[in-house]
């Protein structure tokens, strides 16, 4: 549209094939150079139709599809579809893979986070963090590959259990793994976290209120950020967490800036990875002996009924709900992500942003298109 | 007059060793000044080239990765491939695209940044033009890269490099203010614009050079190689091609020899950027102990000042490549906001600082020689708290993690407190600021 | 449970129907022209307190030719959780939109139009979210079939018979 | 007075937070990368370096094959195909055992599911192939018959992981194989069986 001078808006295609729109995903931006009137996300690249497969394959087989519905949570996708069908199954699971699935889930949160954090420092013109990040998930890919075979998607939990025991001196290689790990963290806070550029690009930047936040359903990360102290693990304990004790960083509370900015859930983010080493440490110290797997009935066949079963993702709540007719296939399964709700915010946060903010908003908020799209 | 010790000088040579008549006399001065322009080009492409190379090694070393180290010895020839393969590839140009300029645009990049090296004096007697306008001849023709990048910015017609165009032009022009202002006070202390002069100046020891000269040209350095960063479009001023903003910036529709152009062309700019740091801060090619008038003479100081000056302005092109590695990326209007609040206001009260120094205290007394040794004790003890800090990370994390290694050693896994994140902003930022 | 399905009746005025003889989570039914007013209700109603729309589904069930359209509600507040279903025909599907009640609605029911078909009225922008603007069909209809080619593309993947 | 303050603190902020980042990039230049330079310089050969359960290419060990096809129905994607004929002389056979690697996603539910542990993942990964079909691996050239294992009796022995996959494996430039179902080797003429022959398998075609 033009204005009185004749002057008129620049529409710029932020992707589907963009450096910094993470997986496929594009934003129609409407600017007058710089500062941005309106970005418009265009989502549905990735759609690859999960929620009809699931209709077609029986329990045990959708399991890699879970956990390609977002493949840098695989861990926490499977142990939700894993713990919806327990429930309608009415399956006890034994403690010990208990365990194992809260040690898998918080190793996967941490290289989760090293990607987030990585491509937000990436997004905003360091390349060298990213890097140690990298180094760091290779470590964790290493681990996964030893226990369970696979080093994004694992296919780890199964419905009653998980798939493999720990084999020995796995163990004793992630205490290495989280006993230097909170050096790496040092290194990296020293490197980035403080730098005064970076702090910068980031305070007060896409402020999301708490109201807004819970409003259109933001979870996880993103909502501690915006000041609103709610974690599954802890709120609504599950699994093994209610043996464990972690601190659940909240945004806006040290550090600096308002809470709900980008700098906010940067810290939060960085805190929750110094948390999760704590958590893993407390499990690996409360590992019982015994089975992995639990008694499960020779086909799978739920009786008919309906269950929704959260997980605390990486990315915050990434729940299942499950409706199953009594067959041995699903009769329907809808998945409820993070970046689904976080991307429908980017209309509201993204008037007023200039363009390398809403980079760093998309960074920050960690969307990712696979999840988005399903 | 100075005795004219450049190109003037090799031409009256040739004229009289040949009694050439005068217009035999213009044709030898016109051979000798291609000639020498050609030597200057293909040097400074050649250390271009190798900047390409050692950017890419520094890059690895810093993120714990290798680099290139395939081709050559340790990989030492591989932007002569790297040359090869852009020559070979398809330099199109966009039937949209406003064809005239935007096949002029890597020329004047190439022309702004090269002719600088005309007056970048590499030794005594290995100067190309020793004009007496030298610095102000630098400052001048270093801004014909906005004309260039503006030109390719628009003429590319694509949004992303009319606005990466449009970044640059007014980050570059808005950091010539500071980058000129430090000039200036060099000039003001060597009492001439000629780069000669200001080499000789100054002394082969460090306090006399005029990074020491006191604790105002040691600030005025800094600001003078962040706006000369910020000049030659490097992190953390690299705008207009931010690769995660603007897809590629101004160079999104160049490939092929026209991008090399522009690669070339900003890799020459860092080693121009740290030829004349080095010679307006560090005292160029001054060899320690030997004064300025006895280079003339022998060939063997002749070659040691050239050795001095290459060595000193390969650390400033290492600290340019450093600081990519390491520091992320401004925003447009706080790139703006720092150079009119922080390096402008600075750079005056350098200035300003400097020009009393040299009224109170005379020149070569006690006092002016005691401001020299505190200000390089201060830039000492800058280095070694850096050299600690760097120790300490590095016996932090150590390098290679083979966790049987750290399973050997029998580290246990308990949390360990010691470890404690240093928060320097911890106070809160003077209540909410306003939500953008 | 019982006691917010009691509450929300009470505040409704009619009654609720209630399921929890099926496995997992019971769940609530509402008719499809009280759908809007019962989830304001429980947002605003002081004991409930829905402020968090958790998760907006639909289900296509031909066996009673009707689609569902299933809300999970949860209350940070009070930290308890509500399922509420409606039941909107399958020849002509219309619900309400809970655009006004709860925002992260907006997406969920285009994702609904755009999957099922259920057109939303009150909905600010209903267009469909992941498929092409013009895909015929809606794809997690029971009895959808798979056009064969779309622009010239085609659907099919070369399957066993000629590996 | 305040913002006086505040841009000198920034200025000291800025300086000590920069500084440390230089100091642990400058750090890095004095340890040694963490690259391992695969594929001419690593210390030994990637493959064996991999964890003993990492999930490579499927590898089907023909001679321990019960033909069972509990495989076939476990892959969610319908990647294997194993078909058993019956042969009138020679019993059953395996006339079709091939895994369609450029489809597979590595997910392992069939090797939990083969009893015999015939299927298995190898640490092979480098099998880059000029045109998709060729990466269509049969393991049989002609048909194998069936392995029977008695109740509680241990499986057949197992050829070493990986040998397989490496002796059958198609160069990446050559042209993909022609495959087909393998016909069944013609049934053997009755040489004239005396009359006499058992007459109890009446059912010869």
């Amino acid at each position: 549209m033009t204005d009185a001078v004749g002057r008129e808006e620049i529409v710029l295609n932020m992707g589907p094939h963009h450096p910094s729109t993470h997986g496929v995903l594009r934003f129609v931006v409407y600017t007058d150079g710089e500062i941005m009137r309106k970005a418009v996300p265009e989502v549905g690249y990735l759609h690859r139709g999960i929620e009809k497969l699931a209709e077609q394959t029986t329990y045990t087989s959708f399991i890699p599809y879970a956990d390609r519905i977002n493949y840098l949570e695989a861990v926490f996708a499977s142990q939700a579809w894993a713990m919806a069908v327990e429930r309608l199954l009415g399956v006890e699971v034994p403690k010990r893979a208990e365990v194992l699935r809260v040690i898998a889930a918080e190793l996967n949160r941490i290289a989760n986070h090293c990607i987030a954090l990585g491509c937000v420092a990436m997004d905003l013109g360091a390349y060298t963090p990213f890097i140690y990040l990298l180094r760091e998930r290779e470590t964790i890919n290493d681990l996964f590959e030893e226990l369970c075979g696979a080093r994004l998607t694992f296919n780890y939990a199964r419905v009653g259990g998980v798939s493999h025991d720990a084999p020995d001196g796995w163990l004793d290689k992630v205490g290495a793994f989280v006993a230097r790990f909170d050096k790496v963290m040092a290194e990296l806070h020293a490197l980035i976290s403080e730098n005064e550029i970076l702090v910068n690009r980031m305070l007060g930047v896409g402020v999301t209120c708490a109201a807004d936040a819970v409003a259109y359903g933001l979870v996880g990360p993103n909502l501690r950020a915006a000041g609103v102290d709610w974690d599954l693990r802890r709120d609504l304990p599950y699994s093994a967490y209610p043996g464990l004790d972690f601190a659940v960083p909240v945004g806006g509370r040290d550090g600096r800036g308002v809470a709900g900015d980008c700098y906010a859930r940067w810290v939060v983010r960085e805190e929750e990875m110094r948390q999760s080493a704590r958590l893993i440490r407390q499990a690996l110290a409360a590992l019982p002996d015994g089975p992995v797997m639990g008694e499960l009935p020779k086909k799978i066949k739920p009786p008919k009924g309906e269950v929704y079963a959260a997980v605390e993702g990486a990315r915050g709540e990434l729940g299942v709900y499950l409706v199953s007719d009594g067959s041995n296939t699903p009769y329907r399964a809808k998945w409820r992500s993070s970046s689904f709700s976080a991307m429908s915010m980017i209309e509201l946060i993204s008037p007023g942003l200039m363009i390398a903010d809403l980079v760093a908003v998309i960074a920050t908020l960690d969307t990712i298109a696979p999840e988005v799209d399903r | 007059m100075r005795p004219d010790n450049d190109i003037r000088a090799l031409v009256g040579y040739i004229v009289e060793t040949w009694e050439l008549s005068p217009f035999w006399a213009d044709v030898a001065a016109a051979v000798v000044i291609l000639a020498v322009a050609a030597v200057v080009f293909l040097a400074v492409m050649t250390f271009a080239g190798v900047l390409t190379w050692a950017e890419r090694r520094v890059a690895g070393r810093t993120q714990s990765r290798v680099g290139p180290n395939r081709v050559g010895p340790i990989g030492f020839l591989q932007w002569v491939v790297d040359g090869v393969k852009l020559v070979l590839k398809e330099d199109f140009v966009p039937d949209a695209a406003d064809g005239p300029l935007f096949r002029l645009a890597p020329y004047l990049v190439i022309l702004g940044v090269f002719s600088a090296m005309a007056t970048v004096p590499f030794s005594q007697v290995l100067i190309a033009a020793d004009l007496d306008v030298g610095a102000l001849f630098i400052m001048a023709i270093t801004s014909l890269v906005v004309v260039g990048v503006l030109m390719s910015g628009w003429a590319s017609n694509n949004k992303w490099a009319l606005l990466g165009g449009v970044r640059s032009a007014a980050q570059i022009v808005s950091y010539e203010v500071p980058a000129a202002l430090s000039v200036m006070t060099i000039v003001l202390l060597a009492g001439s614009l000629s780069m000669q002069t200001i080499i000789g100046q100054q002394g082969g020891w460090p306090w006399e050079w005029y990074i020491f000269h006191s604790p105002f040209t040691f600030v005025l350095f800094f600001v003078f190689l962040a706006s000369s960063i910020a000049e030659g479009n490097r992190i953390p001023f690299d705008l207009p091609e931010a690769e995660s903003e603007l897809v590629a910036g101004y160079n999104t529709e160049y490939s092929g020899m026209r991008w090399a152009g522009f690669f070339l062309g900003e890799f020459a700019n860092v080693y121009v950027m740290s030829a004349i740091a080095t010679t307006l801060f560090f005292g160029g090619w001054q060899v320690p102990g030997v004064a300025a008038e006895e280079h003339g003479d022998s060939l063997l100081i002749q070659g040691l000042g050239l050795v001095i000056f290459l060595g000193k302005a390969w650390v400033g092109c290492f600290v340019v490549l450093w600081a990519r590695w390491t520091l992320p990326r401004l925003r447009v209007d706080q790139l703006m906001g720092v150079c009119y609040r922080y390096f402008i206001p600075i750079a005056f009260a350098c200035m300003l600082g400097v020009a009393l120094y040299a009224l109170v205290v005379p020149a070569g007394s006690l006092p002016d020689v005691a401001v020299h040794l505190v200000t390089m004790a201060m830039g000492a003890a800058a280095v070694v708290v850096l050299f600690r800090r760097v120790g300490h990370h590095a016996r932090s994390v150590g390098d290679r993690i083979s966790l049987a290694e750290v399973l050997q050693r029998g580290q246990r896994f308990e949390f360990d407190p010691s470890v404690q994140l240093r928060r320097y902003g911890a106070h809160r930022r003077g209540g909410a600021r306003e939500s953008r | 449970m019982k006691e917010i399905r009691d509450a929300l009746a009470e505040r409704l005025g009619t009654e609720i129907e209630w399921h929890e003889d099926l496995a997992g989570d019971p769940f609530a039914v509402v008719p499809p022209g009280k759908w809007l007013e019962a989830c304001r209700a429980a947002r605003d109603d002081e004991r409930l307190s829905f402020d968090f729309l958790r998760n907006q589904t639909g289900t296509d069930v031909p066996a009673d030719e009707v689609i569902e359209v299933v809300v999970h509600l949860f209350s940070y507040k009070h930290r308890h959780a509500f399922v509420m279903k409606t039941r909107v025909s399958r020849t002509d599907p219309v619900a309400d939109s809970l655009v006004p009640v709860w925002p992260a609605a907006n997406w969920y029911e285009r994702e609904i139009y755009d999957l099922l078909g259920v057109r939303f009225t009150g909905h600010p922008d209903l267009r469909r979210l992941l498929l092409p603007e013009d895909w015929v069909g809606h794809p997690l209809r029971k009895d959808y079939a798979r056009p064969e080619s779309y622009q010239g593309i085609p659907t099919t993947r070369p399957g066993k018979e000629d590996r | 007075m305040g913002s006086i303050r505040e841009y000198f603190e920034t200025i000291a902020r800025s300086v000590v937070t920069l500084g440390d980042g230089f100091a642990v990039t400058l750090s890095y230049l004095f340890r040694r990368p963490n690259t391992i330079q695969y594929p001419d310089r690593s210390t030994r050969p990637v493959v064996a370096m991999l964890p003993e359960r990492s999930r490579g290419l499927i590898e089907i060990d023909v001679t321990c094959c019960t033909g069972c096809m509990l495989c076939a129905r476990a892959c969610p994607i319908d990647v294997i195909e194993v078909k058993v004929e019956k042969h009138p002389d020679l019993g059953r056979m395996i006339t079709r055992s091939a895994v369609d690697w450029s489809k597979c996603m590595f997910c392992g539910l069939c090797t939990e599911v083969c009893e015999t542990g015939a299927l298995r993942h190898s640490h092979e990964f480098e099998a880059g192939m000029a045109s998709p079909l060729s990466l269509v691996m049969d393991f049989i050239d002609e048909p194998v018959p069936i392995v029977k294992v008695k109740k509680g009796e241990p499986p057949p022995e197992r050829k070493p992981l990986g040998s397989i996959i490496r002796a059958r494996l198609p160069g990446p430039w050559d042209p993909p194989p022609e495959r087909r179902e393998k016909p069944l080797p013609p049934v053997a003429p009755k040489a004239a069986a005396p009359a006499t022959a058992e007459p109890k398998d009446g059912g010869t075609p």
